[in-house]
């Protein structure tokens, strides 16, 4: 099996099934995950057309180094995720798995209208996936922000496509080429407000509290690993190597970056409630994900972004477990409840520790090379912001850290009796994972050769000056 | 030619009178079906822009099921507050 | 004032947007399209794989694509991955309303016995609302439709049974099994091209000659694919939608 | 035995304390001392190193004079602290985990002192930060570790920008290499100067970043409180040496404004410095806990090391780094005597104890001893090196920063005598009649490290011996000292003949003692006033607010903590304003937004 | 003419969106906005003289000029994924109706959880 559109057909044959074989849903639903896994190893780089007619004039899927390190990552975390709140999965069985074609379309796609087509697709399992908490107003929020956001990302494609005559990546980035971008301000912007909504940049992000702050372990970690990943993914494809930015749009898309990371990371700050502590924090990652994909940077960003991926899967499943048992998620009012939870309490401290970028753990390794790639790029602002954001990050996550961790009133010894009598329990599958995760943070952040040379797809990344590289750009006419 | 010309400047400034009394009408019922009158005269102008396909479907889905739908769940609502 | 706040900003906003679309030269004036510069002149030749200078009615024969309609076409031979996705869409949607409001128990006509005219009228125009859907989704490659309008037309036959019939809901789980059935066989059919020609959703059949009924090779069978499902989705949404909560 | 070696093993005893500490607590704890002291024996015997080249994993270590110097000082505050660790283990909530992060940051601050390159320095830097910020917390405060990480966190992002900056001008991470460049661009060379040294300011808690001391120091465990303050804060100094040392901050500033002979960013700083003794001085004076009193002192003795190293010359910066030695083992045995009493009284606040000189006599003398030492009076080692930093300083005609220096070996007396008849001294309080001596475990290092004090007072050529290579290794003047008798411009100091004077007036001071009639001692509870029977006797302790009159003076002067605790208010209303402004409920808010932004972007970005 | 009306109907649909604060004027002014995107895009394709893309016994022939076919086809695509939202969306609004007892944005409250 070489064609990777099986990553695609394959789970949405599974999710048609689903409907008639009911009482199997959970069991096809991880089938189709393993499949995927196992998918993205045999998958060779190419580009592969639909229905045999060449690209720009078919729809092709592009699998380079970039988009298939994506598929690898995203549907590993997938089966990890689903695998770790397996409790939760059967009533959403189907959606899961028209998910989990959505998300691989949206990375492996090479055609923007396309991506618009798994963009919706992906999105109305996310809407439906929000009405899990039965907090209808958010999900109404986000489904009215997602159709508007697409919306206007199809919008500004038929802008494009007006001007172009094409609806292929490979194509209109070759056409932009030799193209006056600063005249395309309007279509490119609406495309950006499209992914903006869904990559949760401020303030194009409203929907983004009341779902994620009411997720449970299950879908609060989908989104914030797997979703957020992809969404990501696509946005780096799409503004950092498929249109060509003018200056004014770099300045703007950097702009409104930083806006969000800042802003995300001192709401965090403010916060106490740890799924939104987490929230806000995405928030933040995500805006430093973007403006780095804006700014050129490839390499360094997907480490980040891995960085954030993975952590955030362990910490969200973590989180929402809690607060699924506990009924609340406020760190003061759980305060210890890592001291019965040890390896929970140990796993979700090394992501936190990841997140914030500290040495022996893999975020020391991508915040290095983001920035050196930044100073590389003399962006020394971008790199003082981001720094700040690092106080600002390790402040609030040492506060929720050191309060989950340490019970006690000020003044006195921190002592066992000052434990929460909130009870959570976790199970097998997601004490093992998560410390697996953790534990490959750790590794990765002790040896990050390990992931530069093990992961076939990395090495390519750092290898090449420009990693992506679409396949059959002079499809031209 | 003059026809249709004529047709289309109608059917433009209908298309946004329309559109400017669903989204400004204070009943619920009387805004779905400007709606779906709206629906009806984007079917005329995609004929106009020959587009029978696009004019078929829209007038299927858009005008038929879309408003369907909406007057669906309005009975229901409708239901729900009369008990 | 909020109201003219608003319309302000939009009007700056919409000012912006028209100069921003038509102060761009490479933005062809409405109706002054070149189809030249754009990927559609391959489709109109259907010269993406086999260099053809001209495509005649019942003429041309074994082209690339056997349908006489370019829309369709391009829905289902170029671009019959956004098909594929689109379908999906629907079905992700009928389930997600399934999800939402399938656990109702009550319906919403039951209050409303049907009249003696609606019953007899129902099952007599069932059958001539369903023919005619058909008819469209098989005449897709031919005529203006497609599976779209037709399964739309199918779902409203239904819901003019489910109106009349109070004991037709009973049949509904039927529509699920064809919805599922559907789907599953179009992906199967998009993998057997992929076995065949090493091309998913490669049209495998030869396509006749343009504008016989039989000659679009898997178009009309992905049509009637398409025109079951959607109609299947729609029929489930609209009978959620007729649903009512009962106090429980 | 290789450092290669050495860093590893320190690495795999955490680990192994870990797994001793998981079947056996106590074990565990004896199993930190052993360790400690085999890496101290390694290190010390390990000298003949310095030179070698060798590198883990990603990491490159060079081993210096310098570097040497640092761990050894390090690793014997943490192997004297470590024999406090078996006394703990019952009371901290997590015992195998204290010991594995406290050898880990342990391994991690020897790793910090041989990196050759920045990026490992860095490295080691945050893993120190990290693992030491997770102990904090156990004990009685657990906004001190926030304070303490985010403080921390704002000086090493700051050095990781100048990290940063530096390899993107100079395309190295060579510590050697790395700075060269800014010896010809002055104004490159200032920003970096300022940033770089931002991480060892916060580290020593130089005035403002100095928050964080009382609170991390006074509230850390007790058998972690000496090795914060006597060790870890020492990292500080270290790149401190690495901004003026490595970083050519002289030969670049060369053409700058000068001050006194000093470049204007360099007099800077050593102005921050000595509003660090003068603050600390006077924090200090206030305290009634006794942890927070030593941890001012630690911010006042913090300002003589950083103002004796940023001179990098001959006298001030021996002093300074004699200094470092010796505040390291004066307030780690401060802190051990505190830890000593606190784990017999469990507490450390002056007002509430009293006479335990009558119980604990050996930490009365270790106290004493060290506490002098710290506040610079002879016969004790403290004495010397801050008589060498003041010399210095004068010798320079540096008359503010030496005046500063001056009023905080003032006010230290001040504060030393407060925890000294506060603690020690007067009438024990009734519940603690029966308390027992500290054991003897204990006594050990507190023993050591005083005599240590009293010893380098005496003879501190061996001290000064070394410090001279140092010196030489790095290319200044080595510190003429001729037997016991130190040399500088302005003066000459024989220890000796100081521990003559001081033995002999102590002698004297001794005899009046004892032959003088001995006075009556009134117990705390048998107080009467107007001849009635107090009830709350000890609220008329005399140590209860000591120095009442004279913290008057400045009772509300402004502080550093106050302002910082505004702009985290500020901070989280800010985040709800972010909150409240883009997230609700309402798509109509987002939409807006949505609209209104790219209102403001097509302006600026469309030709009309 | 019919593009500038379609962009007119985009931004009064989002003018619905800012100013209804009842769900299901607000869903109807999304399908507003999703009208006028679609006569937006159908009108991008259309070319005046053109002919509609079916070749017929009539218009049998490659070679006359048709109106771009490829817009049509996506607009197809567009109106269906349009009536799977509106239906989700409606779906929601009734859930929403019964959870909240009311349809309007500001009786059913902020962020409860502030």
């Amino acid at each position: 099996m070489t064609n990777p559109v099986l990553l695609i057909v394959v789970p949405l044959l599974l999710a048609f099934l689903s409907v008639a074989l009911k009482n199997n849903k959970k069991q096809l639903l991880f089938i189709a995950a393993v499949f995927n896994v196992v998918g993205v190893f045999i998958i060779e780089n190419g580009s592969y057309v639909i229905g045999g007619f060449r690209a720009p004039y078919g729809i092709n899927l592009n699998l380079d180094a970039y988009s298939h390190l994506a598929v690898l990552v995203i549907n590993i975390l997938f089966l990890l995720i689903i695998t770790m709140s397996n409790e939760k999965t059967k009533e959403f069985s189907t959606v899961l798995l028209v998910a989990l074609a959505g998300l691989n379309g949206m990375l492996l796609t090479g055609d923007l209208f396309n991506l618009f087509v798994f963009l919706e697709i992906v999105s109305i399992t996310g809407y439906i996936l929000s009405t899990e908490s039965k907090k209808y107003k958010y999900s109404f929020n986000y489904l009215i922000l997602g159709t508007i956001g697409s919306g206007l990302y199809l919008f500004g494609l038929i802008i494009l496509y007006a001007i172009f005559g094409s609806l292929n990546m490979a194509d209109i980035s070759f056409k932009m080429l030799s193209y006056d971008t600063g005249k395309l301000v309007v279509p490119i912007f609406l495309m950006f407000i499209g992914l903006a909504v869904e990559a949760k940049l401020i303030p194009f992000n409203g929907w983004v509290r009341g779902v994620y702050g009411n997720a449970n372990s299950l879908i609060g970690s989908l989104f914030a690993s797997v979703y957020a990943g992809t969404i990501l993914f696509v946005f780096g494809r799409v503004f950092g190597q498929v249109l060509v930015l003018s200056e004014y749009l770099v300045a703007v898309f950097v702009a409104i970056g930083v806006i969000t990371l800042i802003a995300g990371e001192v709401a965090a700050f403010s916060k106490n409630k740890i799924r939104e502590i987490l929230l806000f924090s995405s928030i933040a990652q995500s805006g430093l994900v973007a403006l780095l994909f804006v700014t050129g940077l490839i390499f360094p960003t997907v480490l980040q972004l891995l960085n954030n991926i993975i952590t955030k899967a362990v910490m969200f499943t973590i989180a929402g477990k809690i607060s699924d048992d506990a009924d609340t998620d406020e760190a003061d009012k759980l305060k210890g409840i890592f001291a019965n939870n040890k390896i929970i309490g140990v796993s979700f401290t090394v992501s936190a520790l990841s997140l914030i970028g500290l040495p022996l753990f893999y975020g020391f390794y991508s915040k290095i090379n983001l920035l050196l790639g930044l100073f590389s790029k003399i962006n020394y602002f971008v790199a003082a912001f981001i720094l700040l954001a690092t106080i600002i990050e390790g402040a609030y996550f040492i506060r929720l850290l050191v309060k989950l961790w340490t019970p006690g009133e000020e003044g006195k010894e921190s002592n066992i009796k000052f434990v929460t009598d909130r009870k959570v329990e976790f199970d097998f599958n997601k004490k093992v994972i998560a410390f697996m995760l953790s534990l490959i943070i750790l590794l990765a952040g002790i040896s990050p050769s390990l992931v530069k040379t093990n992961l076939f797809a990395m090495n390519k990344l750092l290898n090449e000056e420009n990693p992506s590289y679409m396949f059959e750009l002079k499809g031209g006419m | 030619m003059r026809l249709i010309s004529l047709i289309e400047t109608i059917t433009s400034l209908l298309l946004i009178l329309l559109a400017i009394l669903a989204v400004s009408s204070k009943k619920m019922i009387t805004s779905i079906i400007y709606l779906s009158f709206l629906s009806m005269l984007a079917v005329l102008s995609f004929a106009i822009m020959k587009a029978p396909d696009v004019a078929v479907t829209e007038a299927v889905i858009g005008s038929g099921l879309v408003t369907a739908v909406f007057l669906f769940t309005l009975l229901s609502m409708k239901k729900a507050g009369d008990e | 004032m909020k109201r003219i706040a608003v319309i302000i900003l939009l009007g700056v906003l919409g000012f912006f947007i028209f100069s921003g679309i038509y102060s761009n030269e490479a933005f062809t004036e409405f109706g002054n399209v070149d189809l030249n510069n754009r990927v559609s002149n391959k489709f109109i030749t259907k010269s993406v794989t086999d260099e053809n200078d001209i495509v005649e009615f019942g003429k041309s024969s074994n082209l690339e694509t056997g349908s006489a309609n370019y829309v369709t076409s391009i829905v289902v031979n170029y671009r019959s991955f956004d098909t594929l996705g689109e379908v999906t869409v629907l079905f992700i949607s009928s389930l997600g309303v399934a999800l939402l409001l399938g656990t109702l128990g009550g319906k919403l006509t039951h209050k409303y016995r049907a009249n003696f005219i609606l019953r007899v009228g129902a099952k007599t125009i069932f059958p001539l609302i369903a023919l005619t859907g058909i008819y469209i989704f098989i005449h897709g490659h031919l005529t203006p439709g497609g599976g779209f309008p037709g399964g739309s037309m199918i779902a409203s036959a239904v819901l003019l049974l489910y109106l009349a019939d109070e004991n037709f809901r009973a049949k509904m789980s039927s529509f699920k099994l064809a919805e599922s059935f559907a789907g599953s066989l179009y992906v199967l059919i998009g993998i057997f091209g992929l076995l065949t020609s090493g091309y998913f959703l490669n049209n495998f059949m030869n396509t006749g000659v343009i504008g016989d009924l039989f000659s679009a090779g898997i178009i009309p069978i992905v049509y009637v694919l398409v025109g079951l499902k959607v109609g299947s989705e729609l029929t489930g949404i609209i009978t959620d939608f007729l649903k009512v909560e009962v106090d429980e | 035995m290789d450092f290669n070696a050495l860093i590893l093993f320190m690495v795999f005893s955490a680990v192994l304390s870990y797994l001793v500490s998981k079947s056996n607590i106590k074990l565990g704890a004896y199993s930190t001392i052993l360790f400690s002291l085999i890496s101290l024996i390694i290190l010390f015997l390990g000298r003949n190193n310095i030179g070698n080249e060798f590198s883990l994993l990603y990491m490159n270590f060079r081993v210096t004079a310098i570097g040497w110097y640092f761990s050894l000082i390090m690793i014997l505050i943490y192997s004297m602290t470590a024999f406090f660790n078996p006394y703990w283990m019952e009371k901290i909530l997590y015992p195998s985990s204290y010991n594995f992060l406290y050898l880990f940051s342990l391994a991690a601050t020897v790793g910090l002192f041989f990196a050759a390159d920045l990026i490992t320095l860095f490295i080691f830097w945050e893993v120190v930060v990290w693992s030491s910020t997770f102990i904090v917390p156990l004990g009685k405060s657990r906004k001190a570790a926030v304070v303490y990480f985010t403080i921390s966190s704002i000086g090493s992002m700051a050095t990781l920008f100048a990290i940063m900056f530096v390899y993107s001008k100079s395309g190295t991470f060579d510590i050697n290499e790395a700075f060269k460049f800014l010896a010809s661009e002055p104004l490159t060379a200032t920003f970096v100067f300022f940033t770089f040294i931002t991480a060892g300011l916060t580290k020593i808690g130089i005035f403002p970043f100095h928050i964080w001391l009382p609170l991390a120091h006074g509230n850390a465990p007790h058998t972690f409180s000496p090795v914060l303050s006597g060790g870890l804060v020492k990292m500080g100094a270290f790149i401190a040496y690495l901004s003026v040392g490595i970083l050519p901050a002289y030969k670049a500033f060369s053409t700058s404004m000068t001050i006194m002979g000093i470049p204007f960013q360099i007099y800077l700083l050593m102005v921050l410095g000595a509003i660090s003794i003068v603050v600390g001085t006077l924090m200090a004076i206030k305290q009634d806990d006794v942890k927070k009193l030593i941890a001012y002192s630690s911010v006042a003795n913090g300002g003589y090391i950083l103002i004796g190293i940023l001179m990098m010359d001959q006298v001030t910066f021996a002093g300074s780094l004699m200094h470092i030695f010796n505040h390291a083992i004066a307030s780690a045995a401060a802190f051990l005597t505190i830890a000593a009493i606190a784990h017999r009284t469990k507490t450390t606040k002056i007002s509430e104890l009293g006479g335990m000189i009558h119980k604990m006599p050996v930490s009365y003398v270790v106290y004493l001893i060290s506490i002098i030492s710290l506040a610079g009076i002879p016969p004790m080692g403290g004495f010397v090196s801050k008589w060498l930093i003041v010399q210095g300083l004068a010798s320079k005609g540096l008359i503010f920063i030496a005046f500063a220096a001056f009023f905080g070996s003032i006010g230290s007396f001040l504060y030393v005598f407060r925890p000294l008849a506060g603690l020690f001294l007067g009438q024990l309080a009734p519940k603690y009649e029966n308390i027992k001596p500290s054991t003897l475990v204990m006594k050990i290092p507190m023993v050591i490290l005083a005599s240590m004090s009293v010893f380098f007072g005496i003879f501190p050529k061996y001290l000064l011996e070394t410090i001279g290579e140092i010196q030489t290794s790095i290319g200044i003047d080595p510190i003429m000292i001729n037997g016991d008798t130190i040399t500088t411009i302005n003066g000459v100091l024989n220890t000796n003949k100081v521990a003559a004077i001081f033995g002999f007036g102590f002698v004297i001071s001794l005899m009046i003692f004892l032959v003088l009639p001995k006075s009556r001692k009134v117990g705390l509870m048998d107080t009467y006033t107007s001849a009635e029977f107090i009830y709350t006797p000890e609220l008329y302790h005399y140590a209860n607010s000591f120095y009442a009159p004279f913290e008057r003076l400045y009772k509300n002067h402004p502080s550093v903590e106050k302002f910082l605790g505004k702009f985290a208010v500020k901070t989280e209303e800010l985040g709800i304003l972010v909150n409240s402004l883009f997230f609700s409920h309402k798509p109509s808010v987002t939409v807006l937004w949505v609209m209104a932004i790219a209102t403001l972007i097509f302006l600026g970005g469309v030709d009309i | 003419m019919i593009q500038y009306v379609s962009i007119v109907l985009m931004l009064i649909g989002i003018y619905g969106l800012l100013i209804d604060r009842n769900i299901i004027k607000i869903i109807v002014a999304l399908n507003i906005f999703e009208v006028g995107l679609n006569i937006f895009i159908v009108s991008v394709g259309f070319v005046s003289g053109g002919v509609a893309p079916i070749l017929t016994s009539v218009n049998s022939n490659s070679a006359l000029i048709y109106v771009d076919p490829l817009p049509q086809a996506l607009v197809l695509t567009s109106i269906v994924i349009g009536l799977g939202t509106t239906a989700l969306a409606l779906a929601i609004a009734r859930k929403m109706y019964n959870a909240y007892n009311s349809l309007d944005l500001d009786e059913i409250g902020g962020m409860d959880n502030d």
